[in-house]
């Protein structure tokens, strides 16, 4: 077994280095420039039952160390994903997770049967898209309905589920468990942050929805509390993504629990990323197991504080 | 292919009212054709974060020149930048201007900063092509901005608004009465004079257009760069930069 | 009336630029660099009723564009605060806010009752402090708590009392009406925000004490949102605190809709910013009212989407 | 009074082993004195955040050297910065080393980059002061890191781990065995060898130690660099760098 392995639930990873959704198109973009099963894996842009356009422009606005995006979850919709990238997401030799989105729980059930016989290694489950029947409120961020959509996409698709939790949720630990109750295989920590810019030459706010979606390296240190707390309850394989752009963040990251972790915005600064990661994974793994480094700093933390 | 090159700084000079000309000698990548862009990073640390889009002005070779003005942090920080220094770039990126037959008329319409992607275009077909080229700035530029348009164009006009350089005015008033007499008509710039500029042309289809918008990324992968085409979403990094005149609307 | 000036609550602020608590000393220091006099004012560092010896080393660590600080609010106490500092504080001609934490109730009201006869413009409460009676979580997550010291506070002090809030809360607008309730004069948004580091030389974390507030232009998208937030629900005036770094940030959150603003990291890179805000504010409201322009982003919003 | 002074870059050479030496060239500073330090600023943008103190090398009227090594993300920026590029400094800072008598027998020991503000101070009291140097560095360094101090002391040892340069070994094994000689000790470098230092002088309010702790701001108002003293808390940026060895007390 190579160093660089992980298991979680029922996958195998090469190596822990996975591209996270909506960063890394639905893989032909970055293939590109390296051949991506070198990757761990990657996860594709959400899709959603029906195409969308997404939202209008400016979807993209920067902050110091960090971006604000409002895309709207533009994408081709299930079919057209199923017809033109399909194809090519099944003939790779990596893991492949296909992103699911929707506003509907009934949307979510009908893509997961859709994919059922699809050859990818499972699916993420995208909840942070606001809910329209339950009044706009995020699907993620009410226990109940996030233990009701993974337990039934679960059943629907036979394949590993993982659910990618948003950070506006109030209770993360207990997300978590609706998770692991409804059967998911790991969590994702996290999806992007709500944050407001406001155009002050303008004198309004910058994006047309307002609030968008805060990522990048400004991120790191709030999404690593949670998946240190998240850890401590032993409850799930976790998925760390949040502001990594370094090995360094690589390790941070495994060191304080997750067992992979996915690169985000930083694809757009340097497509390159992934590949290079993965290169240095290799020589700092050279003589120890990943996979028994995975949390390793609550062990070292209670060495010394005892 | 798309490369990342290190350029190193030769040149960055103030040739305006806030507008610099850039020259980075790099390794030479093959296939760089007028119209692409290229994504300059500004710094090595993460604070500004994205990388800059930016027409390539001109390519020599292992040369590449970039016109830029300054208007946020990014452009800023480049224009600190001091000779030897280093700058990563990603290119070629996007589609290119539509190949020109030999000579065709073609105008040429540039507003500001907006002539960067002409000028190569220009420079690059200046032996097969008869150009007509109308630029306008604000202020004052000096000559190194458009020395090779001036010099490979049939005709050639400058104004400014405050009248510093060429006619006083806004260049879309001096561009001839007459466009359909243009086999192509090639624009960049302010999306207001590009706006009115395709409105005059009967024949939308003899118009291209370089367009703008806010990138992530550069090579399609963030979809932060969406326009509205008539049917469909287009994506200035991918589809573009460069549009025909039937493709773009211009509500909002 | 200067165009600068800002009334809110019973207080008037020459203009909206303040620095933050625990980021500028008791005033002195900075007063080194510049005379502080010409600021809206600011806040000393949290005083508790007995002396605070602080956190072991390290207590700061940086991160992409924001520092984790674990300080451990190392203090002289409420004694040696009355007899070395308030001497100096009550000569300044601008607004001194001394803000005030404890790990008992108990603590707030007696520190008030001390204050009460000082020549000092308000109190701050810093509520992020673990209440050792209520089992170590911070009296600022939970609205009764909050409800319960403001009121007490502001019955001992008989001066404006401000509530410095922190975004661990689950629920801001649920603690700002507790404080409007309470008759709290403004709520400051925000405290640091909960981070972590992982030293990932020594593989463990950072910090002693694990987490620590991570503060810095890394969290200011995060902070605007709130102060949009809670200004929709129109309760009680602003102070916004979070990442301001330059006077753009500061126009940001007069638009968002804080009445004032608190400088807090930024004074460690450069210990002039608050008096070239200072400068950069008179040239910008030249012609304009900074009374008519907070909050003017939320006027604009809606006059654009109507 | 402390002043936020903008640096020229003249002089930013590789001296060793990540070890560089740099020049800044900037207006004059009155009342500056051996010991001090001063917060460098790495960038004009926001990551990095927060300046880096480093000791002062040497002064010589409106020049300002420091020695510093590599060690993370600031320094490896500062050692990027090319000739003009600028650097804020902010200075002076911190305590300084006690006022040396003349004639006095001081003995000096400086572990690696920690003879930065040794260097300072032996090129201060050259004239009056027997200076006693012992340095050691990890692996080999250039002669302009240890040319004051070889220059101007009575006695001069430098060693290296490795070899490379003078004796082969830590500096602690060439220092003379009878500490009782001398008025003074003054010393900084690496903890380990400063509380080695320290247990083998017997009274030890003849040490003076410049200390190191992770600072915010480098004067007094973050409370970052706090160390434990015997029955109080001290601050490096405010009480130190400099502290006596009676003031220092080394458990954890
Ligand atoms: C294909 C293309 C080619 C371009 N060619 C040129 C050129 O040759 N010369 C030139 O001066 N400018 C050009 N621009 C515009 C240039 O990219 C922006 O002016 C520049 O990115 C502003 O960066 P900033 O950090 O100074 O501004 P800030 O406003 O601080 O930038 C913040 C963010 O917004 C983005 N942004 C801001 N304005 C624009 C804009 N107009 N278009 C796209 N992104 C923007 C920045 O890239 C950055 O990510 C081009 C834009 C595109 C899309
Ligand atoms: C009073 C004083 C004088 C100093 N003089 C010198 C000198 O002359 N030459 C020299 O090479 N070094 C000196 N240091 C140490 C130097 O400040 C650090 O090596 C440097 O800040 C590391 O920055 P970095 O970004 O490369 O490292 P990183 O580890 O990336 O820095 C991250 C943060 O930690 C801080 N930090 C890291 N290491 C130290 C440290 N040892 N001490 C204080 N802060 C630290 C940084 O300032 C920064 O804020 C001195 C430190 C102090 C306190
Ligand atoms: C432009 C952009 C588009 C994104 N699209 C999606 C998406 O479609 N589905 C999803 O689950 N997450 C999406 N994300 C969130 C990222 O997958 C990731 O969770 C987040 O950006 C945090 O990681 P980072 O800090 O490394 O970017 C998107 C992020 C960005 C910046
Ligand atoms: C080193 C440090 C010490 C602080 N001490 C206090 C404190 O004693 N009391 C308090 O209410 N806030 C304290 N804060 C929080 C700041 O006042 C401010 O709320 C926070 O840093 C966010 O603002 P900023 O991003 O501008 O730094 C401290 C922050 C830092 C960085
Ligand atoms: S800029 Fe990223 S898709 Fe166009
Ligand atoms: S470094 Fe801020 S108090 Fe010493």
């Amino acid at each position: 077994m190579n160093n660089l392995e992980v298991r979680i639930g029922s996958l195998i990873f090469k190596n822990p280095i996975l591209l996270a959704s909506g960063t890394c198109g639905n893989g032909r973009e970055i293939n590109k420039f390296y051949d991506i099963n070198g990757l761990g894996g990657f996860v594709t842009k959400s899709i959603t039952l029906n195409p969308r356009e997404g939202n209008p422009p400016p979807r993209i606005w920067e902050s110091y160390a960090g971006i604000l995006n409002s895309i709207g979850l533009e994408n081709v919709g299930l079919q057209k994903f199923l017809e033109e990238e399909m194809p090519f997401l099944e003939r790779l030799s990596t893991n492949v997770i296909v992103s699911i989105a929707g506003e509907k729980k009934e949307e979510y059930y009908e893509i997961a049967r859709n994919l059922r016989g699809c050859k990818i290694s499972g699916v993420e489950l995208n909840l942070s898209c606001p809910n329209v029947e339950g009044g706009g409120m995020l699907f993620g961020i009410d226990k109940e309905m996030v233990k009701e959509i993974t337990k039934k996409v679960v059943k629907e698709i036979g394949k590993p589920v993982w659910v990618k939790l948003t950070p506006q949720a109030k209770d993360i630990v207990e997300i978590v468990k609706a998770v692991k109750d409804a059967g998911g295989e790991a969590v994702v920590l996290f999806n992007t942050f709500l944050g407001l810019a406001i155009d002050w030459k303008k004198r309004k706010p910058v994006f047309k929805r307002i609030f968008a979606g805060y990522s990048g390296p400004a991120v790191k240190p709030l999404v690593l509390r949670y998946v240190w707390e998240v850890y401590e309850e032993n409850l799930l394989p976790i998925v760390g993504c949040g502001g990594i752009v370094s090995f360094s963040d690589v390790l941070e990251y495994i060191f304080a629990g997750a067992s992979l972790v996915q690169i985000g915005s930083a694809n757009f600064r340097d497509p390159w990323i992934g590949e290079r990661l993965v290169k240095e994974a290799f020589k700092y793994f050279e003589k120890e197991r990943v996979m028994d480094l995975i949390g390793i700093a609550h062990k070292n933390y209670k060495e010394v504080e005892e | 292919m798309v490369k990342d090159i290190t350029g190193k700084v030769i040149l960055n000079n103030n040739v305006g009212n806030n507008i610099f000309l850039l020259c980075l000698e790099a390794e030479e990548v093959e296939e760089v054709y007028p119209g692409q862009f290229a994504m300059l990073s500004v710094g090595d640390e993460y604070d500004p974060f994205l990388r800059r889009p930016m027409s390539i002005f001109k390519r020599d070779k292992n040369r590449y020149y970039f016109l830029y003005q300054v208007v946020g942090r990014g452009t800023h920080l480049l224009s600190k930048k001091r000779n030897k220094e280093e700058i990563k770039v990603l290119l070629p990126l996007g589609n290119s201007f539509p190949n020109l037959n030999k000579k065709e008329n073609v105008l040429v319409v540039g507003g500001g900063v907006g002539i960067a992607p002409l000028n190569f275009l220009v420079d690059y077909y200046k032996d097969q092509v008869n150009f007509y080229t109308f630029i306008g700035f604000s202020s004052f530029v000096s000559e190194e901005v458009y020395l090779d348009l001036k010099k490979y164009s049939r005709e050639f006009v400058i104004s400014s608004e405050d009248g510093s350089i060429g006619y006083k005015g806004k260049i879309l008033d001096f561009i001839p009465k007459d466009l359909n007499t243009f086999d192509k008509i090639i624009s960049c710039g302010p999306s207001q004079m590009l706006k009115l500029l395709v409105k005059r042309v009967e024949d939308k289809d003899r118009v291209y257009l370089s367009l703008e918008e806010r990138m992530g990324c550069g090579f399609g992968i963030c979809l932060s760069c969406a326009i509205k085409s008539k049917d469909k979403v287009l994506h200035v990094c991918k589809e573009g930069p460069v549009f025909c005149g039937t493709e773009v609307i211009w509500d909002e």
